[in-house]
């Protein structure tokens, strides 16, 4: 079980290759990579900067994944997220369960960037070719998130 | 536990932080300030822009002590609480 | 778009790192791997061999693939199934899914694996110590395969 | 287009294929056998264990032309017919 907070660029292929590895009880990995789109709301993105919280995020990071495993017979989870800089096609985020059946793999993959991403404390900047600005919280994100809700 | 707090870090993130054009600062917050919703309040004396922020609904959110609270939550030996817009990463 | 079916081992992760490479319109990625377990109802399993009914297999993961196609607007779909016969660890299939949104790469990717264990002509020969014996299909893959009916 | 069928393949899969002893045959079955079905109690005289399997519901499913057919599907025109036990692919 990990969680890392990343400050330069990561390699989800890499990081999926190690993960799980050499385990004879998994019978499924589902993984979720978040990357930064060129273009967003009609507008060019030029680079995206991700604020964090240090110390609150490890913690809500760990929580999300202790709920996750309370959740589903999870044999490993790994959460790897970025921070700081970074330019469009970099990924930003990613999931990955195992676990020895495939619906509790997909499941709790959904789960863990549906609430990583309402619970945990980053904030994005896009800069456009007409000036930085905050990315505004989605409705869908806060709707995602409470189908888990119980 | 009287409501009094001492030497309380008080940290702002993304546009709130550069509203109020500081990323942290420390205070000793008067004892009448005892929940983080009067905490709000006597900031806004001191920075109008997070005044402003905090007249919209929804907008500024807080966590004590690394913890997401409400307006209601106390403050008493609390050490450092935190002000930021709702999160965007993933 | 691609689907294949291959004989010899494969690996996800490189597989994956050529997914969706260089795209910028591309925000989030899903993919899930199924893996041979070393066990299964309480009995060792020393190998595993993946029948399957050449052309129709094609036919109907192209099919598969081109309605995830229709329900989701998704940039790019990789699915690889290997056949013949493997070993625990080692990947049986790898379905991969990109969009510029996180909720149709996610359930594209369940919806594939899901309809891929239903509708696509292939058998699993467990191998024990025991004897050989195939695999008996399981209602909860229907049951998952229905969610998605409509 | 009056149901006559010539040289059909006929291809079994799995435990199927197991149990038959065949993995393909090329047949021409009589006339009369217009439907999957039909097709189905035919190759049961020829084979026992084929029979066997067919008399337990959901257990042997056929494709024809590499599509899942159903036993009132007709066979005119068809040049192959797969019989198998339920996927377990994935």
């Amino acid at each position: 079980m990990t969680v890392r907070i990343v400050e330069g660029p990561f390699d989800p292929a890499a990081e999926l290759a190690g993960f799980a590895r050499g385990r004879e009880d998994v019978g499924g990995i589902a993984s979720f990579t978040g990357i930064v789109r060129g273009e967003h709301g009609g507008e060019s993105i030029l680079a995206m900067t991700l604020e964090h919280y240090p110390g609150m995020t490890e913690r809500q990071l760990a929580r999300i994944e202790a709920e996750a495993r309370a959740r589903w017979p999870l044999l490993d989870v790994l959460v790897i997220h970025r921070v700081g800089r970074m330019l469009p096609g970099e990924p930003i985020v990613l999931v990955a369960t195992a676990s020895a059946h495939r619906a509790a793999a997909l499941e709790a993959c959904s789960f863990l960037i549906d609430w990583l991403k309402t619970r945990a404390p980053f904030w994005k900047l896009e800069e456009t070719p007409s000036g930085a600005r905050w990315v505004e919280a989605r409705a869908s994100d806060d709707a995602a998130a409470a189908r888990w809700e119980r | 536990m009287n409501g009094t707090v001492e030497d309380m870090r008080v940290r702002y993130f993304a546009w709130l932080r550069q509203r109020v054009g500081l990323a942290e600062e420390e205070l000793e917050p008067p004892t009448e300030v005892r929940t983080v919703g009067a905490l709000k309040a006597w900031l806004g004396e001191r920075h109008p822009r997070f005044a402003e922020a905090c007249a919209a609904p929804g907008v500024v959110r807080a966590a004590v002590d690394q913890e997401f609270a409400e307006d209601d939550r106390p403050l008493a030996g609390v050490r450092e609480v935190a002000f930021f817009p709702p999160v965007t990463g993933g």
